[in-house]
């Protein structure tokens, strides 16, 4: 035949449709396909890491205080995914998979959120380093989601900001020396420093009444078994002198 | 019986009008309207009571101006004879005359000099009027250009508005050119015969022709082309029909191209007697097959309503010269049908578009738009009116253009020449196009979108309105019963132009044509094939009230039917618009058709080139054809 | 008996217009991919509208941005019922990657009813046909309930 | 024509049933379904299944219909109904072999001319809506006529010269006998060119793929239909479907007419049935050739590639068959 | 005398050879001169062609050949007397070339009306500017 489409076309004719028998029939999806995100709270170890690489913001999670530690929730929304795999990728404990459901399709948009939770115990103590064991690799500083620690090695110091620290535990495990630790936490309390002038008003100001303050003999003593730690004195010194902080006994 | 006398009282009614508008019509509005009334009303009543002698009883009505009367053979005096054909013609002209006289009371009452428009307009009724009855063909050249110069004057009415002063000179050149072909076709055959009646020149050239009066036919000939403005002639007919008033319009495409195709059909068919030669025949069928292609598409490439109108004109003229050139019953019962749909459709049309451009002020298609919400009325007379044109069942147009085909067809297949089975292929594909350009003219001007200037656009006044209902129940009537439009009008008047010998006897005194030795050649009655439309339409009509029943109540288990009633310009009921706000934008006329004009371009270029406004290029054209004629005439003709 | 007809074929012959607010493409010619060989979405009698006046599933792709969001709305607005809103892809739905740009207006839930949600970056053509089924049976129920 | 009751009757069911009305729906949606299964087939798909044009016209039925703000409601509404109505009464004047309304007397010119009917009502419907789409559409639409107008002229001159000798013969009644007993016109040579170029008309008529420039829905949406929704595009789409029936039975009356099995079993009902099997077998061929075949191999056209394309190859085609006629082979 | 006969009918044929070759002066005007006035002047030459033409047409040379002053039964009585027909101008040409000259004045004048009507909205009397309505 000349015409190539009408060869085609008149072949066709005769034989079998190239359709996939979709709704009738299952269609697995390829290997490798990112479909449906399947979360696995147990291995989640709330590094966070995931939320960090989601890069249309898909994943939030909602921390919740309950009885014998917090309740740590990951919402995955799978209309605001792009399925890039990231999250997959960057997650060691292997609590996100994408598997190859494809069939994402729901008349409710809670349908396509998935979720899971755990409940976290509560962490005592602050990250510390036994700096006598420590070789400085600094594979704790490179795991850190948040970038709390710096260790350097060429002044062999290691340091954490707490406040940045979320507690997840990485470092702990990635240390290859198991220098890392959770340490019991100090007890806290306010910290009586430089520059009192006596005023009186952080006795004024305590709930409890449990400072005193004599102006006399410019002296300040606190009752620590009343202190609630509530931190009103701090807050009001004019002189910045109080602090909160861990108190040697 | 005193109805010899109504032929004459019609025509010199007209002329009276004429002259007591100049009398008594001068300041009073009144009474200008009511002369230009009464003196079309008059006219139109005795026409119509010839009806029942000439067209059911047969008889022939001559009268001799004067009562003188043949003597020893010889016609000396002025004869006004009418036969059915001329009777035909005078019905369309007739009726045309009145219906535009009341179109136009209302028509032109802003316009100033309103007396000179009653005075023209009735001297031109009166001289069309003269022509199609008269059997003198010097008094038919003296009511030509009687004609001439008073369409040149209503051509040129409206002298301030554009291009009017222009048409109007235009017109009057090629028009007197071709009153002076005629002029001198008639001076060369009175060389010849010493007579100017007829009956008797008729009688005396029957199959008697000498190189002289060849001369005289092919002159005559492009003189009557001239008139009836076919293709190359129709230049000035474009134009004046562009610029006159609507009403004027009405009346030059009703009457005046009609007054040329009659004066055309009585050369060759009475006078000359040239219905047998197939050369003849070709010739005639030539220009007209011509004449119908580039008039419609030159309507195809216009912007202007009336022009493209005009070029309709030109266009269906050129069916009814195809038709009757083929010098068969069936091609000339075509041809007469056509000339008359075409007389109604027209006016109509003309009317339409003089009711747009009384409400709207313009007539140019890229401005128009929407007219169908404020203008209903108008828009269905137009609608009728468009669809008669471009033959669409079960209008009057489709009737004749149906006799046209099957005419040309038969005339194809009997004779065996191939042309004029290509001249059916034209004609059906100009009637596609005439369709596709009145397409344009609706989509353009009464459908589409309203554009802001239009708003507050008015509907015509009632008075315009009622010539327009007339002819629209006109068109459907004719349509309808074709039959009976055959029976009583067409058959007698093809009977008359075969049967030229009662003619002959009636003018010049029994057995005048025996003793010349004039044979008539009547042909076998036309057979119609099968179309039966008052069956059709009857079913058409109840099976679309039951569909539309169906389809548009919304009871029951169908979707409602939601229309605007608020009028939101925007959500639900906008046009879609690919989701912008609705913007107003119409497809106007000149946007239209650009995939078939891409196509033929080179020959819209041409086509522009030669329609170039300029009058010496049109005479040229004019002394072009003529000597075309001539030579084809010498050449071919014996 | 009509209506129940005209409710079962509501079913069967679902039109479909495609709106796109500034997607990246890549659902829309997965939505063209249904209609291919491979997938014959026209087996249902799905098939693609020219017009929203003769659509009855509207497929919504992209984040709808702001210079899309009045088109989106006006257009919808001239889709006759009973008609579907189908979103394509976790654009509409969100607004995805785009999401908290200054030129998008993600949850199209803001301004439109949404019936049925296809997730995915971009939706497998299964996950379409699949979508674009559950769809139709809602026309149905919406039709159904016109009739009563 | 008697009006008694019988009389009535037997009108009423030839106008309602058999080649009328519900027949012609029928059969034309029957053969839409076809078609498009056909088409799915040619292009390895599945298709959808024959019942799908029902469903689609009942479907449009339930629908709103919605008449937009700038559009002319009367007009609007009543233009489907008429293209419909002119394809019922068409039906009416074509014969199914020997059986016809009219007593076998179509009439070809006032065939071609009532075969307008429905495309004029697509476009004044069109213009009556308002839409600037729709006005690029029905101008398209118009110049598609315009372009396959002169090739049907031609082709129907040829069989009329065939048929007909040296006297007029437009009668689609007398062009069937004449086959009927000098056999079917396709097998006449000199007329082969104008059936292949029927063949071409048909889908241009009908406005399926390569020739729906009018409906494009990827480039101006659809066209005429642009704001049409609810039951009058049903009416639409049905008489797209009653064009195709009514335009293959053309084709089948014009060149394979004649074939009656009157002979064989004698006249009669059974008879009529077998004729009308036979020819909408015939149908069917011509739909899958004409429509279906062309439909799955091609791309649509530019208009002015349309226009050029009748008025030169099928134009020509038809031509070709005209001359070897006039000079009588 | 043959010679003076021949002579005299190519002298006949002057009028004719000469209302032709007005006519086509005229015609030539038409065609070729751009002037408005000249196109004028075209149509009144032509008229005045086949106005000669016509009296040529009625002119009798034969021999008592007179003004055409009868009544019918004296012209017939004469011309069965004498037997010849044709003795006297032909009245009706005459007739019909007033008639003809009038009507060519009208249009004549009405031509003039109207090129001064289009000098004073084109401000010019050139036909190749004079083309508003065209195409």
């Amino acid at each position: 035949m000349i015409l190539p489409f009408l060869r085609e076309a008149s072949k066709n004719l005769f034989s079998k449709p190239s359709t996939e028998a979709f709704p009738a029939a299952p269609a697995p999806a390829k290997p490798n396909y990112r479909g449906r995100i399947s979360y696995d709270p147990e291995k989640c170890v709330n590094c966070g890491m995931c939320k960090k690489v989601c890069s249309p913001a898909a994943i939030t999670t909602e921390i919740e205080e309950v009885e014998g530690g917090q309740k740590i929730t990951y919402h995955f929304d799978l209309t605001s995914c792009t399925f890039c795999g990231t999250c997959q990728d960057f997650c060691d404990e292997k609590a996100i998979v994408l598997t190859d459901d494809y069939l994402m399709v729901a008349e409710n948009k809670e349908d396509l959120i998935v979720s899971g939770s755990r409940i976290k115990p509560v962490v005592k103590g602050k990250l510390t380093c036994d700096t006598a064991n420590c070789i400085y690799c600094g594979l704790c500083a490179r795991n850190c989601p948040e970038e709390a620690i710096t260790v350097d090695r060429a002044t062999k110091s290691w340091t954490v900001d707490h406040d940045k620290c979320i507690q997840c535990g990485k470092c702990i495990s990635k240390c290859p020396k198991k220098v890392l630790s959770f340490a019991e936490p100090a007890p806290e309390g306010v910290i009586f420093g430089e520059g009192c002038v006596y005023c009186g008003i952080c006795a004024k100001k305590c709930p409890v009444s449990a400072i005193t303050v004599d102006r006399a003999t410019k002296s300040w003593t606190i009752d620590r078994d009343t202190c609630i730690k509530c931190g009103q004195c701090v807050k009001n010194c004019p002189k910045k002198a109080l602090s909160m902080g861990p108190i040697e006994e | 019986m005193s109805y010899i006398h109504f032929p004459v009282i019609a025509v010199m009614t007209l002329f009276m009008g004429a002259f007591l508008t100049v009398v008594l019509g001068r300041h009073s509005k009144g009474v200008r309207s009511f002369i230009a009334l009464a003196a079309s009303c008059v006219s139109f009543a005795l026409i119509a009571m010839l009806v029942k002698p000439v067209m059911i009883d047969g008889e022939i009505i001559s009268y001799w101006m004067g009562n003188w009367a043949p003597m020893s053979g010889y016609a000396i005096g002025i004869g006004y004879e009418v036969d059915q054909l001329g009777l035909f013609f005078a019905l369309l002209v007739v009726t045309t005359i009145l219906l535009s006289a009341v179109y136009s009371i209302r028509y032109i009452e802003k316009d100033s000099s309103q007396d000179f428009y009653y005075v023209l307009f009735l001297m031109l009724s009166g001289s069309v009027l003269g022509l199609v009855m008269t059997g003198d063909v010097f008094n038919m050249f003296i009511m030509i250009e009687i004609m001439t110069f008073t369409a040149v004057g209503l051509t040129a009415f409206r002298n301030t508005s554009f291009g009017a002063v222009e048409a109007g000179f235009k017109y009057l050149v090629i028009g007197s050119i071709g009153s002076s072909f005629t002029l001198f076709g008639i001076a060369v055959l009175y060389g010849q015969c010493h007579t100017l009646n007829m009956a008797q020149l008729s009688a005396m050239l029957y199959g008697n022709h000498s190189p002289a009066t060849l001369m005289a036919f092919a002159l005559m000939f492009t003189g009557l082309a001239v008139k009836s403005y076919i293709v190359p002639f129709h230049t000035p007919a474009a134009d004046a029909y562009t610029t006159a008033p609507s009403s004027i319009s009405m009346v030059f495409s009703g009457m005046v191209n009609k007054a040329g195709v009659y004066g055309m059909i009585r050369l060759v068919y009475i006078i000359f007697r040239t219905v047998d030669m197939p050369s003849v025949q070709t010739l005639i069928v030539l220009f007209g097959t011509v004449t119908m292609f580039i008039g419609v598409t030159m309507a195809l490439a216009q912007h202007d309503f009336k022009r493209l109108l005009a070029f309709h004109s030109i266009s269906q003229i050129g069916y009814v010269i195809t038709a009757a050139g083929l010098c068969t019953s069936l091609g000339l019962s075509a041809g007469l049908f056509h000339a008359m749909n075409h007389t109604l459709f027209k006016g109509l049309l003309f009317l339409c578009a003089g009711a747009v451009l009384r409400s709207t002020g313009t007539t140019n298609l890229d401005q128009l738009g929407g007219l169908s919400k404020r203008m209903p009325k108008t828009t269905l007379c137009f609608l009728v009116g468009a669809f008669s044109i471009s033959g669409l069942p079960p209008f009057n147009g489709f009737a004749s253009k149906w006799l046209v085909y099957q005419a040309a067809y038969e005339k194809a297949v009997t004779t065996g020449n191939i042309f004029y089975a290509f001249v059916t292929v034209t004609a059906v594909v100009v009637s596609v196009m005439t369709l596709a350009s009145f397409i344009k003219v609706t989509q353009a001007a009464f459908f589409g979108q309203l554009p802001a200037r239009l708003a507050d656009v008015e509907e015509a006044p009632g008075l315009m309105l009622l010539p327009m209902y007339i002819m629209s129940l006109l068109c459907v009537g004719t349509g309808i019963f074709y039959d009976k439009v055959y029976q009583y009008l067409l058959d007698p008047a093809v009977r008359a132009a075969f049967t030229v010998s009662n003619y002959i006897d009636r003018m010049m005194g029994d057995g005048y044509a025996e003793a010349a030795g004039v044979e008539d050649v009547f042909a076998s009655n036309p057979h119609f094939s099968y179309w039966n439309p008052v069956i059709w339409l009857a079913l058409f009509v109840i099976v679309f009230c039951a569909a539309y029943i169906c389809v548009v109540t919304s009871k029951g288990s169908r979707g409602q039917i939601l229309s605007d009633e608020g009028g939101a310009e925007d959500g639900k009921y906008a046009t879609f618009f690919s989701g912008e706000k609705a913007l107003p934008s119409h497809v106007a006329g000149s946007d239209l058709f650009w995939g078939f004009k891409t196509d033929w371009k080179g020959y819209f270029r041409v086509m522009e080139g030669l329609h170039s406004g300029i009058v010496n290029d049109y005479a040229l054209y004019v002394v072009a054809a003529a000597a075309f004629v001539v030579v084809f005439t010498f050449a071919f003709l014996r | 008996m009509l209506k129940n007809a005209i409710a079962k074929s509501m079913m069967r012959s679902p039109w479909i217009y495609h709106i796109n607010t500034g997607s990246c493409n890549g659902c829309d010619i997965e939505l063209v991919a249904v209609l291919t060989p491979r997938y014959d979405a026209e087996r249902f009698g799905f098939k693609l509208a020219g017009t929203p006046r003769h659509a009855d599933i509207v497929v919504i792709s992209g984040p709808v941005t702001s210079q899309s969001k009045d088109r989106l709305i006006r257009t919808l607005a001239q889709v006759p019922e009973p008609k579907c809103v189908v979103t394509l892809g976790s654009c509409p739905q969100s607004g995805n990657v785009f999401k908290g740009s200054y030129s998008v207006e993600a949850p199209v839930e803001n301004f439109v009813h949404v019936d049925v949600a296809i997730a995915g970056c971009t939706v497998k053509p299964e996950a379409v046909i699949a979508g674009l089924y559950k769809a139709a049976e809602i026309l149905e129920k919406k039709r159904e309930a016109m009739n009563k | 024509m008697n009006f008694s009751l019988i009389g009535a009757l037997q009108i009423l069911f030839k106008i309602l049933i058999f080649p009328g009305l519900l027949f012609v729906v029928v059969i034309g949606l029957f053969l839409a379904g076809i078609d498009r299964k056909l088409v799915a087939r040619m292009q390895k798909r599945v298709g959808p299944p024959l019942r799908q044009p029902w469903f689609d016209f009942l479907k449009l039925l339930g629908k709103e219909t919605i008449v937009p703000h700038a559009a002319n409601k009367a007009v609007y509404l009543a233009a489907p109904v008429i293209g419909f109505t002119g394809l019922v009464v068409m039906a009416l004047f074509i014969p199914v072999f020997g059986y016809s309304t009219f007593s076998g007397n179509g009439d070809l010119i006032v065939l071609l001319y009532l075969l307008t009917i429905p495309a004029v009502a697509l476009i004044i419907g069109g213009s009556a809506s308002g839409s600037p789409y729709a006005g690029i559409g029905i101008s398209r639409e118009m110049v598609t006529m315009m372009s396959y107008e002169l090739p049907l002229i031609i082709i129907l001159l040829s069989v009329a010269r065939k048929v007909g000798g040296s006297a007029l013969c437009f009668s689609l009644g007398q062009i069937v006998n004449w086959q009927a007993s000098n056999g079917c016109l396709a097998f006449h040579p000199a007329l082969i060119p104008a059936m292949l170029a029927m063949l071409l008309v048909i889908p241009a008529e009908v406005g399926t793929q390569p020739f729906d420039v009018a409906e494009a829905e990827t480039e101006i949406c659809e066209g005429p239909l642009i704001e049409y929704s609810g039951a009058p595009l049903a009416v639409f789409k049905l008489n797209t479907a009653m064009k195709m029936f009514i335009m293959t039975a053309l084709f089948t009356n014009l060149f394979f007419g004649g074939v009656s099995t009157a002979s064989l079993i004698g006249a009669g009902i059974p008879a009529i049935a077998l004729d009308a099997v036979i020819m909408v077998l015939i149908c069917i061929v011509v739909t899958f050739l004409s429509m279906s075949l062309i439909h799955a191999i091609t791309a649509r056209f530019k208009i002015e590639h349309l226009f050029k394309f009748y008025w030169t190859v099928v134009a020509g085609l038809a031509a070709l068959s005209l001359v070897l006629v006039w000079f009588g082979l | 005398m043959m010679m003076k006969r021949r002579l005299r009918n190519k002298m006949m044929n002057v009028n004719y050879i000469a209302s032709v070759i007005l006519v086509v002066m005229g015609l030539y005007t038409i065609i070729t001169k751009k002037n408005l006035i000249k196109v004028v002047l075209g149509m009144g030459i032509v008229d005045y062609g086949i106005n000669l033409f016509i009296v040529s047409v009625g002119f009798n040379d034969k021999a008592g050949a007179t003004a055409p002053i009868y009544n019918m039964t004296e012209l017939l009585g004469q011309a069965q007397a004498t037997g010849v027909t044709q003795f006297f101008v032909d009245p009706v040409p005459q007739a019909l070339t007033l008639t003809s000259i009038v009507i060519g004045a009208c249009v004549d004048a009405m031509a003039l009306s109207l090129v001064i009507k289009l000098y004073k909205q084109y401000k010019t009397v050139n036909t190749d500017e004079i083309r508003r309505l065209r195409g």
